[in-house]
């Protein structure tokens, strides 16, 4: 994904430099092209998507009956909180470009100023290149939210719904906007400027969210009976329809983030493809070879994984380097989500920080190496080689994992503080649905 | 009258239901249970947690028959509920001291 | 939306007058745009989806186990009798523009004429404007659809099959046909002709349905042991479901209705999501405040007030009239949808009136003071004051519902007397899967 | 659906001889189009979403509970396969146009070369006449994953897992490729020559799948017990969301397969609106003449079967043939699921031959008919008439429904030898989703 | 002390409960049970697939009484239960040997 | 023989079956109902319309003993499914006429 402002510039770099011309015939005139806010338009309702009903009912499946509704409600009403919030605040400070100026670190390397707080001064024939600027605002909100809620499936079971909203919006200011800004920021942006590479959000997402999850969870301890009680899904079949619809959306996350219709779009949603695809057979024969039986969780779940990790990655490798990716993730993510995970004993419920950091945080160096030109993948800018490509990524993606850690430590603290992290173990026996909510999931 | 109460292995049902029609029970009330027994359960595993399901899924049948009846139904249900694996489930005899059929308030055996 | 034969005088107006430049480069050539068309044919599959399995799921899972499936075959077959009707006559009806001329006030003012029955004359490459006419007849086909299926939710548990088809074919005929015409039939439409904004269906879908199920609901009475015996929602899942697919899918009915991919279907879309998400935080907040806790059931309730208040608006008003209707819609909706709709006692059983009806009235006349330019509004046409349009509006909405009932009664009371309404009680005991269908939802 | 090779030729062919203009203005100059690249981009999100979830959840939830998993499983991991083998070999086999020679019978008329393998040469800004190849190739990847996924529906509840892997593997090489190659390889393609219309698979997808599962449930022989053992649908809802997923899914499906976003997009889609919605009609009109109750599922089937028999004629016939084409396999294909079963005595469980195999032969053969201009088609080709057109027709459906009996019958075969093809007694009544997956699909 | 099992119409059940309030019953257990009896099913078809379904849903309501309630409790449940056609159910009487309330350990009927 | 019945809190069937094992009970069935009794239930709000749930989930656990364990079931499944609060449930103890194992035809205590 690409700043609107340095976007077309981008392009032409890479244009120029290496080769990689399938750009839409009209992205290069200024005007904005029909073509290429159709894509966006519906790249932007895909990721909704995603996120609802997708993320909602992938997480609300593997969840206990009693805990559905309190799933599908944090992820519905993160969506509402964080369309307002990015509204009112978080795209300028994501996105302004005001101040900055490449080369050069100042505060608006890291962070956005306020100019833009409630779309001032955009109206619908704004461009940002060659699509609206309302539509890349609009485009960019679905980062917003769904980042955010993948950080739901950690702390599922046993969080009070206050806590997830106090926790989710400060988290989002300060980690999400800050982190974004210095990758898809433009020019002058902190990481932008090192020559990082992130297409659809490997380290603005994928990262962030697994770490944040990963503190999240070893903050508020585990569920109540963990792990000796049994606590299977209690709807493996919408808990595979969420993954299928992640999968389908991810098209609009990965090819979408092109921010235009063209080559790129289908070079990212076909590497997007061959990722998932790969990642799901791994993870797949892993368990067919030490278990006897693979199961749909298992390849539902490796699916996830590749497609956390190509996200980075879908902008600049080839089918090659999606092979690659996808084996790993599919294998390295198995690795941590289960033998890991029950080596270090911390409950990371659903497994966002073995798969969504785990995977992201692969895709985000293992570029560096597949998207060399002999693997099939866009090559090098002029003076970039493999190893400075790959300490530049390290670097990012190590720095961003440091800096959400702590942060995300912080604010847990004090919402902690303030309402109150956990219920109580009343309240967790007799399930979120009915503590929080007043509601059943399932009734006669 | 007795009450018949027979845990059986679920595909078995339409059998013993045959089997009970044909010793003239006309009457009865089925319901999903999970045995506990010698039948081993199964492992499952989500993500590597395995764990064990020793819970398995049974039918547990209820039928209210006159006394002279008790042991030709006994022996219907254990005849069409065999397949001589482990887990093919009990028969349980209770006395019953009333029954009422709610629609014609007739009492006793009449009302089964 | 806009007539297909004034879409391109109506925008070079906008254009000219207020500014609103963001047009797609190719829509003032007079040829099909790709990238208009491309978006278009999106929007259709989204509005389609939002109806099935979308508002299908949304009402299915709101419904007694025993009903689930009936409520899915209203949804499910009025897609294809309406599909059909529209074809042979509807389309016709609601949109020939034979006969009409701007200003002056004639039969073809209310209705339109026969000459495109069967799409006679069409072809694949009949230009509407920037896009086929193909594509502008299937489109407002969804529309066809969606509107008595969204009816469906006033009347379930106890309406007879039969009756709901014969009801609803002649209500769209009725009804929705000639209210479209006089609305988006072009210049010489008898509401279009006063100036009437109802950029995606405030007044043509969600007053004409919302009055209709309130008149319907009336007529038939009460389920069986309403409002004493609990009839909670057998799987709200589902609901939650089907709430996520109505606003994805929202994103292609508001946004298509601008009929090209431009900035004008970007702002579109914005508005929409931050309706959607404000009326879902309004109707939260209200839950939290009188009961202490928030329901899933009630934040996906707000979403879709939000979604249809904007509806009629999204054309016109910018984020902050968004915030507006939003949070009004979310109030107001959920006022009418519980305190009201007990005082008087009508078994409208989902909501349709509560949601849609007042929602849609919402948004039709706030969007008079919204739509205004200080606050990021497209502004008023020449000669156009807020009042003078806030008129216009009341005038449409009010003569529209007043019509709808009328009409809406009329036909009822025929059904009633050639097929009759209501189920036995004995069939509503038994549910209508069983009695209607033939079938059980779930079996083991 | 066209083959990149051959699409600009054909299509200015079309646009010559039979006024078939409505070309979108940019699919002439050569270049790539960023309208018809958005459109593809968004057909292929849908066709992949008509697999999963969506035939996954219309086959799963027609099977009992203990087998849901082992559906779902089948056509999540064959998505997974599929990809990777397409990526492979597959494209190549199906789509290189090299060595073929239009008028020539040779090799190449029946099989494409190697020459295609792992994507050998495409780079994103490679087109396929107006789109980049990339999204060609991953365009028809998802007919490559659903066509054998179809095929799921005839053997479920009693096949090994490992034994669907190798099937599908050899028979998508062996049956889907050649015959996709011969189809719409370009020109030289075996059919192609003869002037064989299948627009989206009406024979490439549908009589292969369908004549496959018919060989398929017969090899495996009938589920324990049936027909007298009653094995209703577990989840009836979940099939009618799968159904409207397909229905919806399919617009991306045969309006993606004019390859650009144009009035023959449009008048794809409107095609597949009018067969859907007809057949879902007669289908129900049947039951509810015959049994006095129309059923859900009857509905939805029919849905299916307009959709599968549309599919070969969207790209040439008009609203009429849509109507005819729609009742007639909503009666056909009722027929042959339930009359000519029963009293075939085959357990195609799910009806894949009754409803694809059925449905698209009508189809293929009926457009023969239905494509002349006086029915509103696109009419004949200069020196075809409509007989003649209706015996090439019939003889590659035929001709494809034979080879695809014996080339399946012949691997059936092999992979019983190989890793046998049926489950054990104990295996089939405790449940695939136990014994082949480990897991269970719902848990208190 | 008796077991009161009935199997009652499930669209009943609210009033069944009001009625055995009424008698001054105040603990119950309720399952959804399918009936086999007298009454008569219907057909399901599914894609031509005709067949019986036999089991009805039935709803069962067990409560342990003591002796001199089960006269008034069973007339509250047949007269609650009653609509006068076939299927309405039937009412068991079982005897009870102990009862124990797990919370306080009373035994006997104290316990119920 | 006896039959155990008791009804407990779901969240405490881990416990009790664990417990019962220890006394050395080999079989059991467990099955899904809903209690009404001194427990008060909750409130559920759908869209404004406020309804009072009385049934309240419970476990209901069925287990055939020979008449020397009964007092040691009861003690174990009392002591493990005890919260102390209101809602733990009961045990009831009915007396059993005969039991059969229908794998092996195995008729009275050898059966269960
Ligand atoms: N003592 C018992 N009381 C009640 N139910 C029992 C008892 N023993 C076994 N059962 C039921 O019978 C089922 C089968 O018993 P099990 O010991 O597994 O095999 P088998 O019947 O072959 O001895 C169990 O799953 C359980 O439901
Ligand atoms: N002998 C029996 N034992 C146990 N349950 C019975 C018996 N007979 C009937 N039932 C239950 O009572 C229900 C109603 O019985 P049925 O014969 O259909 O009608 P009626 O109660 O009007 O005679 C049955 O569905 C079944 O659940
Ligand atoms: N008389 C009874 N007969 C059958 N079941 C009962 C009876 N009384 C209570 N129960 C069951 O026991 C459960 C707990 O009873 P309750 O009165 O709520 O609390 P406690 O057991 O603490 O007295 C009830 O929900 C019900 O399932």
């Amino acid at each position: 994904m690409m700043n609107s402002d340095n976007n077309g510039r981008f392009k032409r770099f890479l244009a120029a430099i290496i080769g990689f011309g399938a750009i839409s015939v009209f992205a290069q005139d200024g005007g904005i092209s029909a073509g290429d806010t159709a894509w966006i338009l519906v790249a932007t309702a895909l990721v909704l998507f995603m996120n609802i009903p997708g993320l909602a009912l992938f997480y609300g499946g593997l969840v206990r009956k009693k805990n559905v509704l309190s799933v599908l409600m944090q992820c519905f009403v993160l969506t509402a909180v964080m369309t307002v919030l990015w509204t009112v605040v978080g795209y300028s400070l994501a996105f302004s470009g005001t101040g900055m100026s490449e080369g050069e670190v100042n505060l608006r390397s890291f962070v956005g100023g306020l100019d833009l707080m409630m779309l001032k001064g955009v109206t619908p024939d704004t461009p940002a290149d060659n699509i609206p600027k309302l539509l890349h605002f609009v485009f960019q909100m679905t980062f917003f939210i769904i980042t955010p809620a993948l950080m739901v499936g950690a702390f599922v079971d046993r969080i009070k719904f206050s806590a997830v909203l106090w926790f989710t919006i400060l988290w989002n200011l300060l980690v999400y906007a800050p982190v974004c800004h210095m990758v898809w920021g433009g020019a002058g942006g902190y990481f932008a400027d090192m020559g990082v590479q992130d297409f659809a959000g490997g380290i603005v997402v994928h990262i962030t969210a697994g770490v944040g999850a990963l503190v999240a969870c070893i903050v508020l301890g585990p569920r109540n009976g963990y792990p000796k009680k049994p606590m299977p899904p209690h709807n493996l079949p919408m808990t595979v329809m969420g993954a299928a619809m992640l999968w389908v959306g991810w098209f609009g996350f990965n090819g979408g983030s092109q921010l235009a219709a063209d080559g790129g779009a289908a070079s990212a949603i076909v590497v997007t493809q061959i990722s998932a695809a790969t990642a799901t057979l791994a993870w797949m024969f892993i368990e067919w070879a030490k278990f006897g039986k693979p199961s749909m969780l298992g390849a539902a779940t490796g699916s996830i994984a590749g497609l956390a990790a190509i996200t980075p990655a879908s902008g600049t490798v080839g089918p090659i380097g999606a092979l690659v990716i996808g084996a790993m993730s599919g294998t390295i993510c198995w690795w941590a989500s289960t033998v890991l995970k029950q080596k270090l004993k911390y409950d990371d419920s659903l497994d966002v920080f073995g798969v969504h950091g785990v995977g992201g945080f692969i895709g985000t160096v293992m570029l560096a190496f597949l998207m060399s030109e002999e693997l099939g993948g866009v090559g090098y800018g002029e003076g970039v080689t493999v190893r400075s490509q790959f300490g530049v990524q390290l670097f990012a993606a190590v720095a961003t994992a440091v800096y959400t850690a702590i942060v995300s430590f912080i604010i847990l603290k004090i919402v902690c503080a303030v309402v109150g992290l956990r219920v109580s173990e009343a309240e967790e026996n007799e399930g979120l649905d009915l503590a929080y909510h007043g509601e059943e999931a399932y009734n006669d | 009258m007795k009450k018949i109460e027979a845990i059986i292995k679920p595909f078995k049902l339409e059998e013993v239901r045959d089997a009970l029609s044909e010793v003239g029970v006309v009457g009865m009330s089925v319901s999903e249970v999970k045995g506990f027994g010698r039948q081993k359960g199964h492992t499952e595993i989500y993500r590597g947690s395995e764990y064990t399901v020793d819970f398995l899924p049974k039918i547990k049948i209820e039928t209210v028959v006159s006394d002279d009846k008790v042991d030709a139904v006994i022996e219907a249900i254990a005849s069409a509920a065999k397949t001589g694996k482990i887990g093919d489930g009990k028969i349980f005899v209770l006395p019953v001291g009333n029954a009422i059929r709610i629609r014609t308030d007739e009492k006793g055996e009449e009302a089964i």
